[in-house]
C-alpha cells in the first residue's frame, strides 16, 4: 500500500469525488489560487477550474448558507473553514438550516453538504485559534460527525462523508496534516459509524479520536513495557453516529475504560462517551471511567503552558493507574 | 431614489392574467382571515406572521418568475407560498399542523417548503435565508442554467450581516438573483429609521454596485413591472438586483401582537388601508371595465369556498403518526 | 413574603440593580419601547430613560460585541437576546471575546456583562426556535452559566450574574415567565455555584434545572405517593461552576440517581453530571445513572409530536423505576 | 472619492513631531526586522503577523489620539501597540511567550493589551474587534466624557457582517468612532478585487450615511491629518468616521507566507517599496533640512539599542509559573 500524508490522502479523496461527481465543489477561503492554507486542495484549482474551486471572501456565515442553499439546490458542497474556530461565525446556517432542512421540510429537501478544515489546537496559537467544538456539533441531531486519526480514515471518511446525503461536520488536525500512514490503493470509502481498535487488549479500553490517538497508542505501549498492562485502544472515528456497540464489547471484556480527547471537559465528548458506557456496561465497571481532557482553561500562547494543557501519555498512564488500582 | 409607478395604462388584452393577479392577491387575503380565526380558536399554534396588506408584494413578484425558478422567504411567507401556486390545502393543514401539511406537520407556518415548486421556504432567523437563496442562484450558474433565485426578507433584516456577505458574493459572481425588501417599515415594534442609519433601504445596493429599484408595493403591477425589469438583469445579463418594496403590514406582527397601540397608532393603520393593494388592483380594473362588481363578487366567492374547503380538510387531516417523531431527522 | 411570577422577578432584579449601579444598561432588540418581546423590561424605560434601556437593531452579533467593548471600558452590560437561538449569531463574540478577554489580556481586562434570554422550547415555535445550548456555553472557561427554576432564584440569580466580574450567560425559561413564588423582600442575592435541594428524599436523587423542575416535582410526589419512593430533587441553578460537591452528597446518601434536562442528550449537560458523578460516588452508585432528555431530533411545530420531545413526570418516573429496580 | 493628500509643506516649528513620527515608524521596522529574526530563531512562535510597510499608518493615526482616547486592533497590531506607547520589552516579551510580557505570556503575537493605555487588543477572528472598539465609544457616550475609540482592521474585512453590523449601530447612535480600515491590498492571498464588488472601500460608508476619506497611507503626515479630521468629528460633532487608508505589506500576510510568488510579484513588491513611508518621511524632512542624515543615524542607532535591549530583556525573562494556567480565566 501506498505511503501518503493525511492532507495528501485528503486531497487524493477529493480529487477522487470531484472527477467521479460533477456536483461536488470545494468553497472556502484561500482553497483556490492559495492551494488552501494548509495545502489541502493544492492542485485541484489547475485540474477543475474556477468554477469548481471557488475562493470566497472572508464571510463565513455567508458562504456557509450560500452552500446550504447550493446543495439544496442539488449540488454537493464540500466547504472548507480555514479553521473551526472561525466556524462560530456559521454556525447559525450549520445548526439552524443545514441541520434542520429535512426535517422541517417534512423530508422534501435534504442539504447533501461537508464542513471540513482543521480543529483543535495547533502549536502557540493561542485562545482565539485553539479550540474545539466536536461536541456542539455532535449534540446537533441532523448532522453528522466525523474526525479521523490516520491518513487511510481521513481519505475513506472524506469520501463516504462527501457520498453521504447528510450535512456532515468533517474535523481534521492541523497536527495531522505532516503525519504519514499507508493508504488501500483505488476507491477506499470508510463507512460513517463505525468505531475501530487500533490496538488490541485486554486490561483496559482507552477511548480517543482524531489527534488524540497518538498519545492514546503512545501510552499503551508504555503500560504494556513498563507495567504488563494491556491496553485496547478504540479510535470512534465518527463522532455521530457513535457506535457505541464496539465501546460497550471492549468494556465489557476489560472491565476499566478510560477516555482521551483534546476538547474542554465539560460536557465534552468524552461525557457523552462515559454517559453511554456506563447505561449500558454498568455491571461490568471495575472502576469508574476516566477521562483525559484539554485543561480547562483558554488555550495560552506560551509553549510550556499549552503543552501543559495538552492530553500527554503520561496523563493517559496515570489514568490508567488509577482505575486499574495499580497506582 | 424615486420611487417608480405603473404608468402604463391597464391593457385589456391581459385581463385574464390581471384578473389571476386579483384572484391570487384575494385568496391570499381571505387564507390569513381565515387563518387568524383558526389561531384564535387554538387550531393553530406557536407564531403566527399574517401577510394581510401585503399580497401585492408577493403576487406582484412571483407573477414574474418561471415555474422553474426559485423562490425563498421568511417566517411571514404564507402569502409567498400561496402566489407561487401550492394548494391552499397543503398551506392550512401545515398550520394545522396535520401530516397532510406541505411539512408534513413538522415545519408549521414559519417552515412552508415545496420542493416541486423550488419554494425553498420558510426561515425564521431573521436574514437567515438570504445567503440560501444565493446558494440556488450559484447552483443555477454553475449548472449554466438561467434560471432566477428570488429572496423576500423585510426592511429589518438589511441590518444584519447575512445580507452583508451575500450581497457582496453575489455581486461579485454575478449571481441571478433578485434579493427583494418587503419593506414594511417596521421590525417587530421598531420602525426603520429607528434600526437603520440611512432610511432609503435601495442606498445599500451602492456597497455592493448592485442594480436597485424603489418599488411600490401596494401596487401590484408596478411590482410586476419591476420584477420583470429584475428578472431580466438575472436571467439575460446574469446580474442581482436589490429591490426595495414598500408596502405595510395591517395587523401586527405576529398574532401575539397588537395591529397599533404600541409603536404605530389607529390613525397610521387607517390611513394605509386606504391604499389596500386588493382595493387598487379593483378599482382599476373597474374603472377600465375589465372586470364587474359582479365579477369581483364570483371570484371571491370562490375564493371563500376554496379557504373553507382548505380549513375542512386541516380540520379532517390526521395528526403525524408518533413514529414520525424520528423520521426526516437523516436522509438515506 | 410577596408572591410575584419569574417575569416580575427579573423585573425587579434589573430595576433594582440599575438603581444601584448607574453602569448597568439594559440593551436588545424590543427592550425599551416594546417592554420587551416577553415584557421582561416592562418599564424600564420610562425609569431609565433610552440611555440605559437601548432598542438595536436586528444585530446579533454586532450588539453582542458592542456590549463586551463597552464592559471592556467599565460599564456593566445586561445585553438581551429576544431568545438564545439568535445568540447563535452572536456566539463568535461569547466564546472568542467575553470568554477569553481577561486570559488572553493576562487578567488585564475583564468583561462583566450578562447575555440573558429565554433559552429552550416553547410552545409549537419548531424547529429553530425551540433549542438549548446550555451545554454549549457550559463547555467554555471563562463563562458562568445560570438557570433558575423558581421566581424566587430568578431575583436572586440576576442580581448575582449582573454584580459578578464575568460573563455570565443567564438561560431564562420562557415557559416560566408567569409561573408564580414567594420571592424574599429587599435586596435577595443567590450566590453563584450553589445547587439547592429542592426537595428532600432518601431513595433515589432527581437532579435537574430550569424548566426540567416542574415535571421532577411532578414525578418525585407522584413516586412518593404511588410508590412509597422517597425521591430527593435537586436543582443545580448554577451549571457552571457547578456544585459538584452537593450532588455527590445527595448521591451518597440514595445511591441512585437520574438526571432531567430539556436538551438533546448527545453531550448534553446530564453527561457531565453523569461523568462528574460516577467519577466521585462510583462506589456509592447501586444503578447506572440514568438520563431523561429532550428527543434526540429538530423540534416539530406538531403539539403531540412536540410534547413527545419533552421530559415528563412519567418519563422520570419510569427511569426511576429502572434505577430502583422496581419496575 | 479623490485621496488626500498633504500639500502642506512642513513647518519647522514642528520639528521635533516630525522626528518624533520618524522614531516612532523607524522602531516599528526595527522591531518587526529583529522579530522576524527571533521567530526565525524560534524564539517566537505561533502565527506572527509582521507591520513592515504599513508603518505610517499606525502613527500617524495614533499621534492624532489623545491619551485617554481608546485603540483596538486585529492580530497584525505589534505596530500599533508601540506607536499607543506600549514599551518594546514589554511587548517583545510578549512574543517570546515571557511571564513580563503585556499579557503574561498568555496572550502572545495576536493578543496584545495594555489596560493603562486603553490599548483594547489584538483580536485574531477577522472583525471581531470592530463591535469591541464601538463599544468603548458606547461607553464613553454613555458617561458624556469626550475621548474616541479608533478600531484598526483590514480591507478584506469589510466583507464580514460585524463591519456591516457595527458600522449601522456606530452611525445610528453617533458614536465618537473611527473606523481605519488598513487597504493593503490583500487579505492573505486574495486581491481586494476579488474578495469585494466594490474595490472602493469608502464607498461602502454610503450605506451607513458616515463620513469617509481615502488616504495616502504611506505618508504620514497625510495620514496624521485625515485622523485629525476625523477625530474632530468624533470628539466635537460627535459621529463616526470610515477611513480608507491605502497601503502595503512589505513582507508575506504572516512569517510562513512567502512576501511574493503566488498572488502578486517581486516586481509589485519592489514597486512598492520604492514608497516606503519611512524613507519618504525622511526625505521630506532632509529636503526642507529639518534634519541631518547624522541625526537619522543617531535616531536609528538608539532604536536599533532599544529593541536589541527588548530582545535582551525577553531572553531573560522568566516564563510564567506553571500555576499561572489556570489564573485570570475568571476575574474575582
Ligand atoms: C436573528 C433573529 N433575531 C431576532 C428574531 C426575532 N424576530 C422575528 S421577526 C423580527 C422582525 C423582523 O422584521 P422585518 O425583517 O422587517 O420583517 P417583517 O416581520 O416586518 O416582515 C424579529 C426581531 C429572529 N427571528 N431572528
Ligand atoms: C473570521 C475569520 N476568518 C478567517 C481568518 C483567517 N485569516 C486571518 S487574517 C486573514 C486575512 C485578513 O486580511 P485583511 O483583513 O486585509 O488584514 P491584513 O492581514 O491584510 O492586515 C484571514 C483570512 C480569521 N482570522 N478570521
Ligand atoms: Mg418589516
Ligand atoms: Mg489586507
Amino acid at each position: 500500500m501506498p505511503v501518503l500524508t493525511y492532507r495528501d490522502a485528503l486531497n487524493d479523496a477529493l480529487r477522487e469525488e470531484m472527477e467521479r461527481d460533477p456536483d461536488v465543489f470545494l468553497m472556502g477561503e484561500e482553497v483556490a489560487e492559495y492551494d488552501g492554507a494548509y495545502k489541502v486542495s493544492r492542485g485541484l484549482l489547475e485540474v477543475f477550474g474556477d468554477k469548481r474551486v471557488v475562493d470566497t471572501p472572508i464571510t463565513e456565515l455567508g458562504f456557509a448558507g450560500l452552500g446550504v442553499g447550493a446543495a439544496m439546490a442539488g449540488l454537493r458542497p464540500v466547504i472548507e473553514f480555514m479553521t473551526f474556530n472561525f466556524a462560530l461565525l456559521a454556525i447559525d446556517q450549520i445548526v439552524n438550516n443545514a441541520a434542520k432542512m429535512s426535517y422541517m421540510s417534512g423530508g422534501q429537501f435534504g442539504v447533501p453538504i461537508v464542513f471540513r478544515g482543521p480543529s483543535g489546537a495547533a502549536l502557540q496559537l493561542a485562545s482565539q485559534h485553539s479550540q474545539s467544538f466536536d461536541s456542539w456539533y455532535a449534540n446537533v441531531p441532523g448532522l453528522k460527525v466525523v474526525a479521523p486519526a490516520t491518513p487511510a480514515d481521513a481519505k475513506g471518511l472524506l469520501k463516504a462523508s462527501i457520498r453521504d446525503n447528510n450535512p456532515v461536520i468533517f474535523l481534521e488536525g492541523e497536527m495531522l496534516y505532516n503525519t504519514k500512514g499507508e493508504v488501500p490503493d483505488g476507491d477506499h470509502v470508510v463507512p460513517l459509524g463505525q468505531a475501530e481498535a487500533k490496538r488490541e487488549g485486554s486490561d483496559v479500553t482507552l477511548v480517543c479520536y482524531s489527534k488524540s490517538l497518538i498519545p492514546t497508542l503512545k501510552a499503551a505501549d508504555t503500560l504494556q513495557n513498563d507495567s504488563g498492562i494491556s491496553a485496547e485502544v478504540v479510535d470512534i472515528r465518527t463522532i455521530r453516529p457513535l457506535d457505541t456497540a464496539m465501546l460497550v464489547e471492549s468494556v465489557r471484556k476489560t472491565n476499566r475504560c478510560v477516555i482521551v480527547e483534546e476538547g474542554w471537559p465539560f460536557s465534552g465528548i468524552g461525557a457523552q462517551l462515559v454517559d453511554s458506557i456506563q447505561q449500558e456496561a454498568f455491571d461490568d465497571l471495575d472502576a469508574p471511567l476516566l477521562r483525559v481532557t484539554g485543561a480547562d482553561v483558554p488555550m495560552p500562547y506560551n509553549k510550556k503552558l499549552e503543552r501543559a494543557t495538552k492530553p500527554t501519555p503520561q496523563k493517559v498512564i496515570d489514568a490508567v493507574h488509577r482505575v486499574t488500582y495499580t497506582a | 431614489m424615486t420611487q417608480v409607478h405603473t404608468n402604463a395604462g391597464l391593457d385589456s388584452a391581459r385581463t385574464d392574467f390581471y384578473r389571476q393577479l386579483l384572484r391570487q392577491m384575494l385568496l391570499i387575503r381571505r387564507f390569513e382571515e381565515k387563518a387568524g380565526e383558526a389561531y384564535a380558536l387554538g387550531q393553530i399554534g406557536g407564531f403566527c406572521h399574517l401577510y394581510i396588506g401585503q399580497e401585492a408584494v408577493a403576487v406582484g413578484a412571483i407573477a414574474a418568475l418561471r415555474d422553474d425558478d426559485y423562490v425563498t422567504s421568511s417566517y411571514r411567507e404564507h402569502g409567498h407560498a400561496l402566489a407561487r401556486g401550492m394548494s391552499s390545502r397543503s398551506v392550512m393543514a401545515e398550520l394545522f399542523g396535520k401530516a397532510t401539511g406541505c411539512s408534513k406537520g413538522k415545519g408549521g407556518s414559519m417552515h412552508l417548503f415545496d420542493a416541486e415548486l423550488n419554494f425553498f421556504g420558510g426561515h425564521g432567523i431573521v436574514g437567515g435565508q438570504i445567503p440560501i437563496a444565493a446558494g440556488a442562484a450559484f447552483a443555477v450558474k454553475y449548472r449554466g442554467g438561467d434560471q432566477v433565485s428570488l429572496c423576500f426578507f423585510g426592511e429589518a433584516a438589511v441590518n444584519i450581516g447575512s445580507f452583508h456577505e451575500t450581497l457582496n458574493m453575489a455581486s461579485l459572481w454575478k449571481l441571478p438573483a433578485i434579493f427583494l425588501v418587503e419593506n414594511n417599515r417596521y421590525g417587530m415594534g421598531t420602525a426603520l429609521e429607528r434600526a437603520s442609519a440611512v432610511a432609503d433601504i435601495a442606498e445599500r445596493a451602492t456597497s455592493y454596485d448592485m442594480d436597485a429599484e424603489v418599488v411600490d408595493g401596494m401596487d401590484v403591477l408596478a411590482t410586476f413591472e419591476a420584477m420583470e425589469r429584475a428578472v431580466h438583469r438575472a436571467r439575460t445579463d446574469k446580474t442581482p438586483t436589490l429591490l426595495d418594496v414598500n408596502t405595510y403590514r395591517f395587523v401586527g406582527h405576529s398574532m401575539s401582537d397588537a395591529s397599533h397601540g404600541t409603536y404605530r397608532t389607529l390613525e397610521e393603520v387607517e390611513e394605509n388601508k386606504k391604499n389596500d393593494p386588493i382595493g387598487k388592483l379593483c378599482a382599476r380594473l373597474l374603472d377600465d371595465d375589465l372586470v364587474t362588481h359582479k365579477d369581483i363578487e364570483e371570484i371571491d366567492a370562490e375564493i371563500i369556498a376554496e379557504v373553507e374547503d382548505a380549513v375542512a380538510f386541516a380540520e379532517s387531516s390526521p395528526e403525524p403518526e408518533p413514529e414520525e417523531l424520528f423520521t426526516d431527522v437523516y436522509k438515506d
